[in-house]
């Protein structure tokens, strides 16, 4: 199973899509131009040292409000490898995966980390942090599929032939 | 010396800054965007002591005094017009930035070249000529020697 | 073994004899709405994916709300983009400047009872004040129901909500929804359905409904359903033979039963920064305001506009106080001019803005700043929403942003 | 030797006997009012400049917001804030979202014979009730609101006699559109325009504010149409005073005197980018438009939306269209209501805005993109005045604009 190492950028309970990117920011061209207000309203300094690789750890309903896909793709493109929560809000979680964004749902982990903490990532079946491992529940093959090919797009465009 | 920056006939307020920016905290915030629409890298080449040289009827349009307060802002030592709109001219002169008419210059200046700019004498020279801008009123002179409306109106306070 | 309201529709569009939470079933999609923010995302993925042609044009609705009117000049490009799409693909449920998109979908007939809808809006859960199961998505997926026609679903679990009784003078669908969030919290209702029934549910208006099913999202709902009745067919022009079948079953399964009694129940707001940060209007009295903002798909309807009329009549709006009046489509807005209620708001001194998504979607119409505090009828407090993150945000029903604008503090009816 | 009207406000101002072009006098100013497009500078210049900030006389002032509202950014909001604040610390006439500054004024301020100062350009639009406005910046407001005082450099006057009557479908908006390409866009700087003749007097006090309201778009210090008895019927409507009306003696001097038979006008159009470029609406070709604006201080009274709505009812804007009706203030708003225009409006498919400076001023409501073209009764055509750089601004009579909505390109009423 593929592994990884990131840092743990520690977030709270319900951090909503207009935290993520404000509407303010949506009708800018690319995400590219959005991605340095991420999480603008709560840290504005955060989007500028997120660094690639590195992993959230939020409290429960991350990604609640809007349904802009321009939060997961933001997160993706600030280099964050995954993001682990207590709970995601439906359509976050759903335009995650369509964007290839690596989701865990893990109950205790954000109880238990500290922002700066590494962390390690075995995909699909286990955190290690602390000296303690935190077991993954498997995702439904549907989106496994879609996670797999890459997202969404690639799906659509295997399907179509391109 | 002072880098000249040429613009034509009926420069309007929009185009010295657009109205987009007038509600801006400042007039350091807004001076980025000075001449955006005409000259995109005028705010990023001006240096300070550089002049404006232009047409008629510079400054019409808006009394936005963010007009020649962004100019000055930018560090332009002067504006030398053959003509200008009235409260462009009045707004200058309140805020202490110079304003010359002179109906000869603007045809002789070139964009880019130096020039030497008398404000005491009212004098611009160029390529070994030298220009006389008409005089400003007494009353007027008087405000822009004590630097402006308002250091004339502190002037006045205890 | 019975079954839910959702569970009915997927298996009315799938033509299974019986779903169970947890399925993933493959719907067949009744219509799509897009919005001007995420066109040109759509369009773009729709080209990426290698999709030519939309697989049905009368299903697909396209709606300008969110930059209407426009702000900045970028904002253009939305309307370009989309302008051509429409060309291109030969769409003709396309409005420019006709209202909220969650209001035109029901009012123009475009989500119906029993319908499959998605939308790239999470408010999009408010066609189930019709009976409709409608969510909403993000623009990749939309590219794919573009081009497909389909899309996949997990069969929800559904929290059955009763509501009895009359409501008191005062207390209306909003206060209801906002209870009901704070008491499930933001996440309560995550991926799964709200059902809503009862006497106090039975004797809504749609529009009513509409205002509780807009808000469900704010609990985490997939979904949020009514089952169709006299009121619904009238609204939506179905005939009550067409939609009998849909009803939920005495013997369907939920995962959670939530009751209420509407006598109980009193005006609340939902306090910064924080849908399912519920407190009383009157814990609150007296807490001064810089603005009210009447308007939204939550509560910009023409019951809600009759109601600050009824309340602003003969009065004026606070000195050094907004209020600003947003009506949710341009038809609210026409019989709001016929019934009067535009000259009395008009009067009181609010200002009546062109229907859209005004305040509501942070981009126009009112943003505020570092220290100002808003009472607002519409679904999200969320932090920055409306401004800068020093901005306070209150959200609460017409009668009470209506009674404030006129108090200049927070005040009940 | 005679003064003009313009001189002898100046003179009452100035309290002497008479005045001469070319002096300059320290008057005491009537009315100072100023928008949200400066006063967050003037008021940080009165509390980080001044040596002792105070106010003269607080009545003598009006702040109003219009050009941004309901606000579009934080920035926005902050500035408006600013203004809103220091309204109430000082007990200051206040207006937020009521309307166009000059609108409100001209409803609820301003008298025949008053000088007035207001920190926007076309505060020249007061003559209309024979008042001499003028518009200053930020700094000489800011002068004026702690000394109650101001200089004024006395002006020569430009006459313009009047004869005749506009035909039916021509509108003052093209008359003065005409005459600003006929003298320029500086033809009368530092001068004050002054509209008399028979022709004058068939006007209304509403088509005189959009003669002197655009004024200052011709160069001019003010605009003022000699006042008779429709002003005295204004101000007793009004219930305010009409004490100083004045007119030109007949020794007056007078620069210049251009003679206009209103009969003899036509529909005009003035091309991008500048107001003084003005063509016969017959002489304009095929000209595709996205957005119509209905509105501004010039052309956004009751007189201009009846026009429209009598082009608009039955028939509907065209669909490529976007339409922006915004009356010029909260109570021509509520006439319109009651005329049922509104509902007329709304029925074609236009976007009933809200009172305030809408795209007229370019920074808020209905700024349109890059390559966009735009009809307008607002009262500039600047390159980029209404949004992007590269977009143009034609601006015409509300018939025209009407017309062309629903067209979508540009047009006169005959061609629909």
């Amino acid at each position: 199973m593929e592994q990884f190492k990131g840092k743990v950028w520690l977030l709270g309970d319900d951090i909503d899509t207009d935290i993520i990117i404000p509407t303010e920011y949506l009708a800018l061209p690319s995400v590219e131009d959005m991605k340095k207000y991420a999480f603008s309203p709560l840290r504005e300094e955060l989007a500028g040292q997120i660094e690639k690789g590195d992993i959230i750890v939020a409290g429960k309903n991350f990604g609640c409000g809007s349904s802009r896909e321009q939060a997961p793709e933001i997160i993706k493109q600030l280099g964050v490898r995954c993001v682990i929560a207590k709970s995601f809000a439906r359509i976050f979680f759903r335009n995650a995966i369509n964007n290839g964004l690596l989701l865990i749902e893990n109950k205790e982990l954000s109880d238990d980390v500290a922002e700066g903490d590494v962390i390690t990532v075995t995909i699909g079946e286990k955190i290690h942090a602390g000296g303690k491992d935190y077991p993954i529940t498997p995702l439904p093959e549907n989106l496994m599929d879609i996670l797999n090919a890459g997202g969404l797009v690639k799906a659509m465009q295997a399907r179509n032939g391109v | 010396m002072s880098k000249i920056f040429k613009f034509h006939n009926d420069v309007d307020t929009d185009q010295i800054i657009a109205s987009q920016y007038l509600l801006l905290p400042s007039v350091e915030d807004m001076k980025g965007y000075t001449f955006e629409s005409l000259d995109g890298e005028f705010a990023r080449n001006v240096k300070a002591g550089d002049i404006i040289v232009a047409g008629e009827n510079f400054g019409c349009g808006s009394s936005r005094e963010q007009a020649p307060s962004v100019l000055k802002a930018l560090g332009v030592k002067a504006v030398v017009a053959k003509s200008f709109a009235r409260i462009f001219y009045r707004n200058a002169i309140n805020i202490g930035l110079p304003v010359l008419v002179s109906r000869d210059f603007y045809d002789v200046a070139k964009a880019g070249d130096e020039a030497k700019l008398d404000l005491s004498e009212g004098t611009i020279e160029a390529d070994g000529v030298t220009y006389t801008c008409t005089k400003l009123p007494p009353y007027m002179q008087n405000i822009l020697n004590q630097g402006g409306l308002i250091a004339s109106l502190n002037k006045g306070e205890v | 073994m019975g079954h839910t309201l959702i569970e009915k529709i997927v298996m009315k569009n799938t033509g299974d004899v019986s779903v169970s939470p947890g399925e993933i079933k493959t719907v067949k999609v009744d219509r799509v709405m897009i919005h001007d923010i995420f066109i040109p995302f759509v369009v773009d993925k729709f080209r990426e994916m290698g999709f030519q042609k939309v697989w049905d044009q009368d299903k697909v609705v396209l709606i300008y709300d969110h930059l209407v009117p426009t702000s900045a000049v970028e904002d253009v490009r939305h309307f370009k983009i989309g302008d051509a799409f429409v060309k291109e693909q030969g769409l003709t449920h396309f409005h420019r400047a006709d209202g909220i998109c969650h209001q035109l979908m029901p009012e123009m007939g475009y989500a119906k009872p029993g319908n499959i809808v998605f939308g790239t809006d999470s408010h999009t859960t408010t066609y189930g004040c019709v009976g409709c199961f409608s969510s909403g998505i993000g623009y990749t997926e939309m590219a794919a129901v573009l081009g497909t026609g389909e899309m996949w679903i997990r069969v929800p679990e559904t929290i059955k909500v009763v509501i009895n009784g009359k409501l008191p003078e005062g207390v209306y669908a909003k206060d209801i929804i906002l209870r009901l969030i704070g008491d499930l919290r933001a996440d309560g209702a995550t991926y799964k359905v709200l059902e809503f029934s009862g006497s106090t549910v039975d004797e809504m208006s749609v529009s009513s409904r509409m205002t509780i099913s807009n808000m469900a999202i704010e609990a985490g709902a997939k979904a949020a359903l009514f089952a169709p009745d006299e009121k619904t067919c009238a609204y939506s022009g179905v005939k009550m033979e067409d939609v009998d079948w849909l009803y939920a079953d005495e013997d369907a399964e939920y995962c959670q039963v939530m009751e209420y009694k509407a006598e109980e129940l009193v005006p609340v707001l939902a306090c910064p920064s924080q849908v399912d940060n519920i407190h009383d209007v009157a814990e609150l009295a007296g807490t001064k305001l810089d603005q009210v903002f009447i308007g939204s798909c939550t509560n910009g309807r023409l019951e809600d506009l009759a109601v600050a009329a009824k309340i602003l009549k003969g009065k004026k709006v606070a000195p050094f106080v907004k209020l600003i009046v947003t009506p949710a489509s341009r038809s609210i807005y026409q019989e709001a001019v016929k019934a009067g209620y535009i000259g009395i708001l008009a009067e009181a001194g609010a200002i009546v803005t062109h229907p859209g998504c005004g305040l509501c979607c942070g981009r126009a119409c009112g943003i505020l700043t570092d220290g100002e505090r808003v009472l607002a009828t519409n679904n999200r407090n969320f932090l920055g929403r409306m401004g800068t993150s020093k901005v306070e945000i209150f959200l609460g029903s017409p009668a009470t942003a209506a009674a404030s604008a006129v108090a200049g503090v927070i005040a009940m009816e | 030797m005679g003064m003009t009207i313009g001189e002898k406000i100046i003179a009452r101002a100035a309290g002497v006997s008479s005045v001469k072009p070319g002096e300059i006098h320290t008057i005491d100013v009537d009315y100072l009012m100023s928008n949200d497009g400066t006063t967050h500078l003037t008021i940080d210049m009165f509390y980080n400049q001044l040596k002792n900030p105070r106010i003269a006389d607080k009545d003598k002032l009006v702040f109003i917001i219009d050009h941004n509202i309901p606000a579009e950014n934080p920035k926005t909001a902050a500035a408006h804030k600013k203004m809103r604040e220091f309204a109430k610390k000082y007990d200051i006439a206040f207006y937020e979202g009521k309307g166009v500054c000059h609108q409100i004024m001209l409803e609820d301020f301003v008298e025949p014979g008053q000088f007035i100062m207001g920190a926007d350009s076309h505060t020249c639009s007061y003559g209309a009730v024979g008042a001499f406005g003028t518009g200053i910046g930020c700094t000489d407001f800011l002068y004026a609101m702690v000394t109650g005082k101001s200089w004024v450099l006395v002006p020569e006057t430009i006459r313009f006699n009047l004869t005749g009557k506009l035909r039916e479908g021509v509108y003052p908006r093209d008359l003065i559109l005409t005459i600003i390409g006929d003298i320029g866009a500086n033809g009368c700087n530092y001068k004050i325009m002054e509209f008399a003749g028979e022709g004058a007097h068939g006007l209304s006090v509403n088509d005189r504010f959009v003669l002197c309201n655009l004024a200052v778009e011709a160069g001019a210090k003010t605009g003022i149409v000699e006042p008779d008895e429709k002003v005295v019927e204004f101000m007793k409507e009004h219930g305010r005073s009409y004490e100083h009306l004045y007119a030109s003696d007949a020794d007056a001097s007078f620069l210049q005197v251009y003679d206009y038979d209103l009969s003899k006008i036509e529909p005009v159009v003035a091309e991008p980018h500048f107001v003084d470029n003005v063509k016969p609406l017959s002489e304009v070709g095929e000209v595709k438009i996205d957005e119509a604006f209905l509105g501004s201080c010039n052309n956004g009274r009751i007189d201009e939306l009846r026009v429209a709505a009598a082009i608009l009812k039955g028939r509907k804007v065209h669909p490529d269209v976007r339409f922006l009706i915004t009356p010029a203030s909260n109570s021509v708003y509520l006439q319109a209501l009651e005329e049922g225009l509104v509902d007329i409006f709304l029925e074609a498919g236009a976007m009933m805005m809200n009172p305030n400076c809408s795209v007229c001023w370019g920074s808020c409501q209905g700024v349109i993109g890059e390559g966009e073209v735009l009809i307008s009764t607002g009262t500039r055509n600047f390159k980029g005045r209404a949004g992007h750089k590269d977009s143009k601004v034609y601006l015409a009579s509300a018939a025209t604009v009407a017309a062309s909505a629903v067209a979508g390109k540009i047009v006169g009423v005959e061609r629909l």
